[in-house]
Order: structure tokens, then sequence, then C-alpha cells
């Protein structure tokens, strides 16, 4: 959910009721962080119940954690730490001006996205195959107490982080748009911060979660 | 009464009547570890302290006395516990404090605080199974008129054959003898006992330990065993199986009550 | 009526906010914040009707102990329904919705909030959310309590998803308008406008619009989870798989109870404006009561457990929880004591507004000191989930917060429409209403404390006399509410012209009323703070703003 | 407090840092990655695992947070709502975990290990056999 930022023509237009460039930008970096904010606490919420159920059942967390696809994890990591650089990188160029590099560079790490997408789609079939299913869970090799307990908390902080990650391609993309259509420059950049911040936030869920569900 | 007060007053002491509560949609049932069930009416001594482990069949509950001015949630699938001394006799309303579907208005029940010998003549009336002063409360059939846990548990464990592996008297068993042990670990003083297993580690032989031996006993074999026993997985249902541990539970040699409640040690103040 | 500062008559000013635009798309897309405020206004009050509708039938309900005109299912979903409509419908957007979208801009000399489209959306995702509540509330039913405890919200057939859906929009809307909010106070002051120079009101729907960006979407996360389970069947809360409806209970109270501050922190920015313009004094510790706001907003956060006493937490945790909550108690009485100093000594004009403000010191007074009873540990176990804790919310929800909107409402009517309110009519609603108040929940009190348990549809005989003194209470109350809804809706039509008639050195009054779509001409610079009433500033004395 | 509020002052810093900065935060994050999957591997017991997986993970999103989100050189404002909001999320871990921890044993799930309290667990470690011969409640 992105403020809306100002009337995009070509040039920059400073909404009526904003003194100068500058403070338009730092309202709308204030509004976005207050937005993370929310994300923040939102995530946070799963992590709380992450934490109370590996207190109630640590052996089925471990034995989770072990029987999880540690390659798949490991690669999804790497590949959003990656697509973070470039889009910080894309956030670097469009604010001194050079747009179509920033396109690229954004071009790049929606790729890098839907790969991360498209391993995180093989995991899950993969698990459907083995029977870890949420809602009926016939798993064999973990049978400890609180195995389905694991993979309910497994599928919804990895499915809603998908989700935000789905997201943050759908904003990507449309300010890659904006950028091919050469509308950012050294006064005028807040969407792109916007969309790099908010896939920042995605990469930085993704980077809690990844020890907590794979290796510990 | 400040926090460190309801610290104390919360704390059951450690001589407490357990009685098992649960919370069912829209009535409240009662176990004595005695072995009576009783539906809607709660049979207390006076001037003896009681636990109530509290549970709940389907949603929350919580079960209210306003004469106690007490109220403590039934939660499923674990217990919660609340204590009080009732000082005197007579029979209070009880109420269902937290929303629990339709009926939850009607869903009351009574405490019946009766004096120390009329409580006595009443378990034994349960015990013996008679129908007509059974506490009918509640749908007929709900309540099996059983007798006392310990000595349905003695009759299964007979039944199933549990007797021809593991002894129930004080066998003089000299350590390390084969001959002269059974196949199986004694059962007398097995309960709240710390064993050894094969495997090293000592664990402490509770319910969870015996109903898991039952069911599947190659898991955790006694050090010194040979892991032989047949699994009783399917063969032995739940009350069967709750009334042999109950049963393992009350072979013990010196007859005391279980070990006290290790609570946070307070001394309580004078009661009430 | 002290006369305002110039003579001549005032005329009503030709161009204002209200006819910049008559066409109805002007004003379902408008981004004025000012007409999004009278968007919320309308929208807030029909849910309040609604609400109110569904108490009355309750209340009818409990007048004998066994069923009176509803069934146990119908009763269940109208108790739910009212909780559902009354708290998300009502509480929560109408003082920072109607208020702090009308007020905080023009207070903080700022042509509009800092997002006027994210406005717009908030409203419009209130209306969607608002929606989807209640078909699925009146459609299918729901019958879980506003607090859809599980494992029964999860296993009960009613429409809970459809419902939880419609109060997660609504949640998205109040962090919009939070977020807007903080926004605004941060960048959008007038030059000469530091922390210290904004007005009382601004710091507390700043408080409240901190706790809505920081509380709310733990909700979302419930209502998401618990919608989940109910829809698919599987989820974190279920017993059977270990699941454990207490850390339920957690993470809806670690939204709840800073909600319930959402709701009283804007009242009591609302009274702090009344008081200053009714005793035209300036406010007695200016930075006590601005920084207790912020302190409550930060408190409100480590009191949820209190509302766990009973629910299997533990004794550690309870007694915790239960100390810690008093702080909120410390907030309150600095905000309560420097109030009265404010009224002390000062010229007090006795209107409509500060009666409410009369019946509001006294009532929050009362219900904070049974809240701080009700955060003992030892003392809650008996009065946890009874019409004790029913009697203790409604004081401070129906006293605090619906007495300070209506005082809002009376205060700053010329400022919204230019019309003056009939004083005489609005006195004898005041008075009614305090004691329609006082007779429905006192008897609840006694209620409580005899043990009858809340959500109950028949009650032990012995509670009948209460439960009937109560209804009849709850029926001056409604007519008290039905008498403020005539005679405004008259005075919006007949009444004569007014602009701040009693003389308040509030900011807000410095714009002509009803002001203009961009509230300013010239972005005014800010030499002193608000309600400076020792020296007569200079853009007060010549009648710059008249038309 | 200052007069003027932060969005009027003329002196806004715009960073020309070149990109070469993120490059070596981004290699500082894969060497963090690498590492934190190679303690996992180590020997340790179960607690320490955790602490260590959760400090490294902690070192990464403050890497991510100052440089690529720019709070280094983000006003007064950004940074107090992420602090507020990582101190809140403290709050909930701190309150709900110390509950779940010092919880009656028996009103933890039915099997779960309970937490061993400093004066031994109760009678009942893993809660009584289910009296009422019931099935247990639920799906």
């Amino acid at each position: 959910m992105q403020p809306s930022a100002a009337a995009h023509e070509a040039e920059y237009h400073l909404p009526h009721h904003f003194s100068t460039p500058e403070a338009h930008n730092h309202a709308v970096r204030l509004g976005m962080w207050l937005f993370l904010a929310t994300e923040i606490l939102l995530f946070a919420g799963l992590f709380v119940a992450y934490f109370v159920y590996r207190g109630y059942f640590p052996e089925a967390f471990i034995q989770g954690a072990k029987h999880l696809d540690l390659w798949a994890g490991t690669t999804n990591t790497v590949i959003l730490i990656t697509s973070s650089l470039t889009v910080a990188l894309a956030h670097h160029y469009a604010h001194t001006g050079r747009n179509r590099t920033a396109g690229w560079l954004l071009l790049v790490s929606i790729l890098f996205g839907l790969v991360f997408l498209v391993i995180k789609g093989i995991e899950y079939h993969h698990k459907f195959q083995e029977g870890a299913l949420p809602w009926h869970y016939t798993y064999s090799e973990v049978t400890v107490p609180g195995a389905a307990l694991f993979y309910t908390i497994y599928f919804f902080t990895t499915g809603l982080h998908a989700l935000h990650v789905c997201i943050g391609l759908g904003v990507l993309t449309w300010i890659m748009v904006r950028c091919f259509k050469n509308e950012f420059s050294a006064q005028y950049y807040a969407p792109v911060e916007l969309g790099g911040l908010y896939w920042h936030l995605v990469d930085l869920v993704w980077i809690f979660l990844y020890p907590l569900l794979y290796l510990v | 009464m400040g926090y460190r007060d309801y610290v104390t007053i919360e704390t059951p002491p450690a001589d407490s009547m357990d009685i098992y509560v649960m919370g069912k949609q829209w009535m409240w049932k009662f176990a004595y570890p005695q072995g009576p069930n009783s539906v809607g009416v709660l049979h207390v001594p006076v001037n003896r302290p009681v636990r109530l482990l509290i549970t709940s069949r389907d949603v929350i509950h919580s079960f209210y006395v306003p004469a106690f001015r007490m109220k403590q949630d039934a939660v499923p699938n674990r217990y919660t516990q609340i204590s009080f001394t009732a000082t005197e006799t007579g029979r209070f309303q009880v109420l269902c404090a937290e929303y629990c579907g339709t009926n939850h208005s009607k869903m009351w029940a009574e405490v019946d605080v009766m004096t120390e010998d009329a409580f006595d003549t009443w378990i034994k009336d349960q015990q013996r199974g008679l129908a007509h002063r059974q506490d009918m409360g509640g749908a007929p059939g709900e309540v099996a008129p059983v007798a006392d846990m310990a000595t349905e548990g003695q009759k299964v464990a007979a039944e199933k054959g549990c007797l021809r592996c593991h002894t129930v008297d004080k066998a003089p068993m000299l350590a390390g003898a084969p001959s002269e042990q059974h196949i199986g670990p004694t059962w007398v003083d097995l309960y709240q006992r710390k064993t050894k297993l094969s495997s090293g580690e000592t664990i402490l032989a509770d319910e969870a330990y015996l109903t898991e031996s039952m069911m599947d006993p190659t898991v955790k074999v006694v050090q010194g065993y040979q892991p032989v026993m047949p699994s009783y997985q399917g063969n032995l249902t739940g009350p069967e199986a709750a009334a042999i541990v109950e049963y393992i539970k009350s072979l013990r040699s010196d007859r005391v009550q279980t070990t006290p409640l290790q609570g946070p040690t307070y001394e309580p103040i004078t009661n009430r | 009526m002290n006369p305002s500062p110039t003579a001549e008559a005032r005329v009503f000013p030709a161009k204002h906010y209200l006819n910049d635009g008559t066409t109805v798309r002007s004003w379902l897309l408008t981004v004025d914040h000012k007409r999004i405020a009278l968007l919320y206004l309308i929208s807030v009050l029909v849910a309040f009707a609604l609400g109110g509708f569904f108490a009355m039938l309750i209340r009818l309900e409990l007048l004998t102990p066994g069923p009176t005109i509803v069934g146990p299912l119908a009763y269940n979903r109208l108790f739910t329904l009212h909780g559902m409509v009354m708290i998300f419908l009502f509480m929560i957007p109408a003082i920072p919705g109607v208020f702090g979208n009308f007020m905080l801009p023009i207070m903080l000399g700022a042509k509009d909030v800092a997002f006027p489209k994210l406005n717009l959306l908030s409203w419009y995702l209130y209306i969607i959310g608002a929606a989807i509540l209640l078909f699925g509330a009146l459609h299918g039913g729901l019958d879980t309590g506003w607090t859809f405890y599980t494992p029964y919200s999860t296993t009960s057939s009613t429409a809970v998803s459809t419902c939880l859906l419609g109060a997660f929009v609504l949640g998205f809307s109040s962090i919009l308008t939070g977020l807007n909010f903080i926004v605004t106070t941060h960048t959008l002051r007038a030059p000469g406008m530091g922390w210290h120079r904004i007005p009382l009101f601004v710091w507390g729907i700043y408080a409240t619009s901190v706790i809505q960006v920081l509380a709310t979407p733990v909700l979302g996360l419930v209502v998401l989870l618990v919608a989940f389970e109910h829809a698919f069947g599987f989820g974190l809360f279920d017993p059977a798989r270990g699941g454990d409806p207490i850390l339920f209970q957690h993470l809806f109270w670690f939204y709840s109870h800073p909600a319930v501050y959402i709701m009283v922190l804007p009242s009591m920015a609302v009274v702090s404006e009344v008081v200053c313009a009714y005793s035209r004094k300036n406010m007695f510790g200016y930075a006590a009561v601005a920084y207790s706001s912020i302190g409550i907003a930060l408190v409100g956060f480590f009191a949820w457990g209190h509302h766990l006493f009973v629910s299997g937490q533990s004794a550690f945790a309870a007694g915790m929880f239960g100390s810690i909550s008093m702080l909120v108690g410390v907030f309150t009485a600095i905000k309560v004591f420097n109030w009265v100093g404010t009224l002390y000594r000062g010229s007090i004009t006795f209107s409509a507004p500060f009666a409410y403000i009369c019946g509001f010191l006294f009532f929050v007074v009362f219900g904070g000191m049974t809240g701080v009873a009700l955060a003992t540990v030892s003392l809650d176990i008996a009065w946890t989930d009874t019409y004790f804790v029913i009697a203790h919310f409604h004081f401070i929800m129906v006293a605090a917060t619906l007495m300070a909107f209506l005082a809002g409402l009376h205060y700053w009517f010329p400022k919204m429409f230019g019309k003056k309110y009939p004083e005489g009519w609005a006195m004898l609603a005041s008075g009614i209403i305090i004691l329609g108040f006082a007779a429905t929940f006192i008897p609840q009190f006694l209620l409580g404390n005899a043990g009858m348990p809340r959500r109950y549809y028949e009650y032990p005989a012995q509670y009948q006399m209460l439960n009937v003194a109560s209804s009849a209470g709850a029926s001056l109350l409604a007519f008290g509410f039905t008498l403020v809804l005539i005679y405004l809706v008259i005075a919006l039509f007949q009444g004569e012209y007014a602009d701040n008639p009693v003389g308040s050195r509030g900011f807000e009054w410095l714009t002509q009323s009803p002001p203009i779509t961009h509230n300013f001409e010239t972005i005014p610079v800010f030499t002193h703070g608000p309600h400076e009433y020792q020296e007569v500033p200079a853009e007060m004395t010549e009648p710059s703003h008249a038309a | 407090m200052t007069v003027h509020n932060e969005a009027f002052r003329e002196d806004i810093k715009t960073h020309e840092a070149g990109a070469g900065r993120y490059f070596v935060i981004y290699v500082l994050l894969l060497i963090l990655t690498f590492g934190t999957f190679g303690v996992a591997k180590l020997p340790m017991s179960e607690p320490m695992h955790l602490a260590a997986a959760l400090l490294i993970a902690a070192c990464k999103a403050t890497l991510v947070v100052l440089f690529f989100m720019h709070l280094l050189e983000a006003e007064g404002a950004n940074r107090a709502v992420f602090l507020v909001s990582i101190f809140f999320v403290g709050v909930m871990f701190f309150f709900i975990l110390v509950d779940t921890a010092h919880r009656f044993p028996l009103t933890n799930p039915q099997d779960s290990t309970t937490v061993n309290l400093p004066g031994g667990n109760p009678v009942y470690s893993n809660g009584p056999h289910d009296p009422f011969g019931e099935p247990t409640p639920g799906k």
C-alpha cells in the first residue's frame, strides 16, 4: 500500500499544500517508514507464535528444521540479498537521474524475485507430496508431538512472506515502467526510494526467517 | 489483598484433595480420584483444602463460583488449577463466565459443601455403584458407575496378562540376579521413581512414560531388561490404560500421599 | 454569551468549503480534509444509531430472567453486533475521523493533511469494511462476541471469516488515518509552530495515531489467522494440534488494550480544548498534559495482560501486568489534575459543552478508579467477565468518549457549519444524558459484584431488579441521544450564524468559519501558544477573517 | 525544541556517496549468510544455536536497514519510527515469553515438554491421565 506520490506528469509537480520539494520528500519518506513499522509488527506477531510454540515443542522444531530443504532456503537467501543490492543500486542511479540504468537494475531485481517465488513453489510442491500438509498432516519422518504445528507455522510465515514478495514485485514493476518513461530526476526520486524501502523490508523479514526455520 | 497474598492464596496447599473438573458444551462434569464421576454437582468436604484441575472438552469455559469469589478458565486440552477451602456447608451456585455458545447462560452447576462424614458416605455410595444413589444430573448413560479406578486397573491388568511379566508385590529381588527377575520391571513404587533406561539416560516414571510404554514399549526400555514387551496399541482403550496407571500409582509400599507439589516456596501466613 | 471582539453583526461568509462544489461527485471524490471529516461524521453517527439500537434490544431482553423478546441464538448475535458495530464502526474512527480530520490541519496552520488522497482512501476502506462486517454479521450472523476467542470462533458455524475480513479492512483504514496524522504533525506545521506551541488536541490525536499505527497490524494478523483457521480448518490456535488459545488471547489483547486508549485519548484531547475555551484560561500544565498523552500511548502497550488474569496465565505474568497497568492511572490523573487546575479560578461560561465536561470528569475518574481496581490481580478474579467489567468500560467508553464527542460537536458546531445550536435544548439534553448514563451503568456495577457473568441471555432470578433498573436508565439515555440529534439537525438548517461564540483563542478559530477549502489564503505565522488569553494578540482584534 | 519543523530545513544534505558502498555491504551480507550457515553446523547446545543465529541475523538486518534503507542519513523522525517499532516488538516478545515460561506446567499444551521450574516440576509433570476416559477433544 504505497502512499500516493505527487501527480506524476513529466516534470515534478509539487502538491499545493507542501512548501518545498524537500518537505514533500521528507513527508513521503516518513509515511513509508510508518507503513514499514506496521509491516514489522505484523511479522512480529508470527515470530512470537514461532518462539512460543518452539518453547512448547522444541523437539518438533529441531527435527522439522532438519527435514526442510536447506539448499532451497540458502539459495533463496542469497537471491533476495542480491535483489536487495540491485534495488539499492537502482535507487542510487535514479537519484542521479540515470533512469535507464535504474530501469534495467529494477528488471534484474524483479527477475530475482520471480526466481525466489519459483524456488518457493518447488519447495511447497515437494512438501505437499511428502504429506507435510498443514491441514492433513501425514508426514512420516517427523512424528514428534507438535510437528504439525511446526509445519503450520512454516506455511504461515513463508506464505505471508511470499505474498509480500508478490506485492513487492508489483511495486517494482510499476516503478520500472516509470523509470523507462524517464520520469525521475535528482529532484524527484521518491517512488524509487519507497519501492526500495518496501523491498528491503521484505528481504529483512526473510533474513530472520531463514535461520529460524531452516538452520536452528 | 495485594499480589503477595494472592500468590499464597493461589498456591494450593500440599495436602489438598484433587478433583478434576471438565467443562463441556453447557454442562460441568466432576471426577474424583477415588473413582466416582458426577455431573452438575461438585461434592466437597468442608474445611478441607481442595484443588480443582479444570479442563474443557471443546471451547473455553470458566468455572465461576460467585460465593467463593473464585473463577478460573477451562481451556481445552490442558489443565488449569485453582484451590479453595470451603469453611461452611451449603449449596453454592456455579456459573460459566467465558462465552461458550448458545446455552452459555444455562451452563450452571452447584458446589455442595458437605460435612466430612456426609462426604465419605457419599463417596462410598458412589463406589458401590448404587445406581439410584448415583448422582444422575445430566443425560443418563453419561456416567458409567465405575468402581474405584485402581481396582478397575487391577482387573484389566490381570485380564490383559500384564501380571505375567510384572510383579505387583515387593518380591525379594536381588539386584542383577536375572533368574529371580521377572521379565518386566516391578510395578511397586514404580510411579515417580527415577528409572535408568537402557539408553543410559534416567527419566521420571510418570503417567506419560507409563502410558507410552504401554503403547510402544521398545522406545524406553528400563536398563537390564529385554525389549520383549508386545505393544498394547489398539488393545487397550483410554480408560483402561488410565485405570492401569491409577493401579500402578496405588502400588506404594509406604501408602503415602503422592509427593507434595513443589510450587513456589511461600509459607502461607495463617489459613483463612 | 460574551460579545465577539468586533461590534458589527457577522454575516454568513459567501465562499467556504461547503459550497465549493455541490455535486454529489464533488462530495464523494473530495480530497478536502474538512469534507472527509463530514463524511466520517455522517457514517459514524449512522453506526452509532445502529449500535444503540442493538443495545436497546439487549436491554429489553434482559428485563426478565427468562427469554423475553428474542431466542438465545438471536441474543448472542445481538451482543456481538453491539460490540462489533460500536467498537469498530463508532468508537475507534469517531473523534480521530471527524474532529481529527477537521481540526488537526487547521490547528497546525496547514492547508490539508499530508496525503489527501490517502485520507479519502481511509474513508472508503472504512465504508467497505463496515459493509463487509455488517453483511457478514446480519446475513450469516456472528455469535462469537467482539473478542472472537478461539476455539469457539474457529469452530462456530456462523459467518466468522466474512466479519473478520471486514475487521481487517477497518484495521487498514485506522492505520492509514493514523499514518496521515503523524506525517502531517511532523512535516506540515506552519512556521513558528514548534512542538511546544501545537494545541493539546493535536498532541492527543498524535498519541492516538501512534497507537493506531503500532497496534492495529497485530489485530490484522490475528484476524487473518482466525479467519484462516475458521475457513480451512488448520491453524495456530487449534488445541487438538497443540495450539494454544491463550496465545490467541495474548495477541488479541496486545491490540485491543491499546485500542481502548485509541478510544479514550482523543476524547481527552477534545476535553483539553473545551476546558481551556470555556474557562478562558491557558491550560494549567501544558507540557504535563501533552506528555501524559504520549505516556498513556506508551504505557498502554504494557498492560494488556490484565484481561488474561483467569485465562490460565502464569501468576508471575499476572502480577507483572497488574502492577504495570497502574501506570496508566498515573497519566490519567495528571491530565485530570491539570484540567481541574485550569478550571480553578477561570471565568467559566456554563453551557452544554461544559456540562458534558463536568459529566466527563466525574465519570472518567469514577470509571478510572474501577479500572485500577480491576487491574489488581486478586480483585479481578471475582470481577472479570462479569457486569462489573461491562460497567467499567462503558463508564470509560460512553461517558468519556461519547460525552467528549458531544462536547466537541457542540463546541465546534459553529466552526464546522457556521450555525449556533439552541443552548436551552442542549442543556436539557446533556442533563438527560448524564442522568440516563448513571441510571444505566451504576446498577451494573452492583450486578457484577453480585456475580452476574457477562453475555448472559438468561440469568439467575435474584439479579432481575438491577437489570430492570439498568434497562430503564438505558431508555432514558436513548431518549437523550435522540433529543441531541433532533435539535442539532434543526440548528443545521435554521440556526443563526455564529463564529466563535465563546471567544476562544484556539488556533482553529483564526480562520473564517466555516473555513475556505484551503483553510488559509496565506500561511499564518504563529508567535504564541494556543489559548493565550492574557494579552489580546494583534490578529485577533482587526476583523481580518470577516468575509 | 526546534522552532521550525524539520521539513523547513534548507540544508538537507544530498548524499552523493558512490555506488561502491552498496557492493561492500552486499559482500558483507553474503559473508554473514554463509557464516550463519556454517555456525549452524557446529555442535552446540540448542539455545546456543538459536542465540547465534539470531545474533547474525540481527547484524545482517542492521546492515540492510542502515545502508540499503538509508536510515543512517535519514531525519530523526524516521529513525524514531523504526526504533519505536522495534521496541514494541521487544515488549510483545518479552511479556508473552515470560508468561509461557512461568505458566503452571499443566496449562501448557498436553504433550509439550514443560520448562523445568527452579523448584522442580510438580507431581504431574506431563499431564495426568484423562480421568474422564474421553477421547481428546477437537479433530
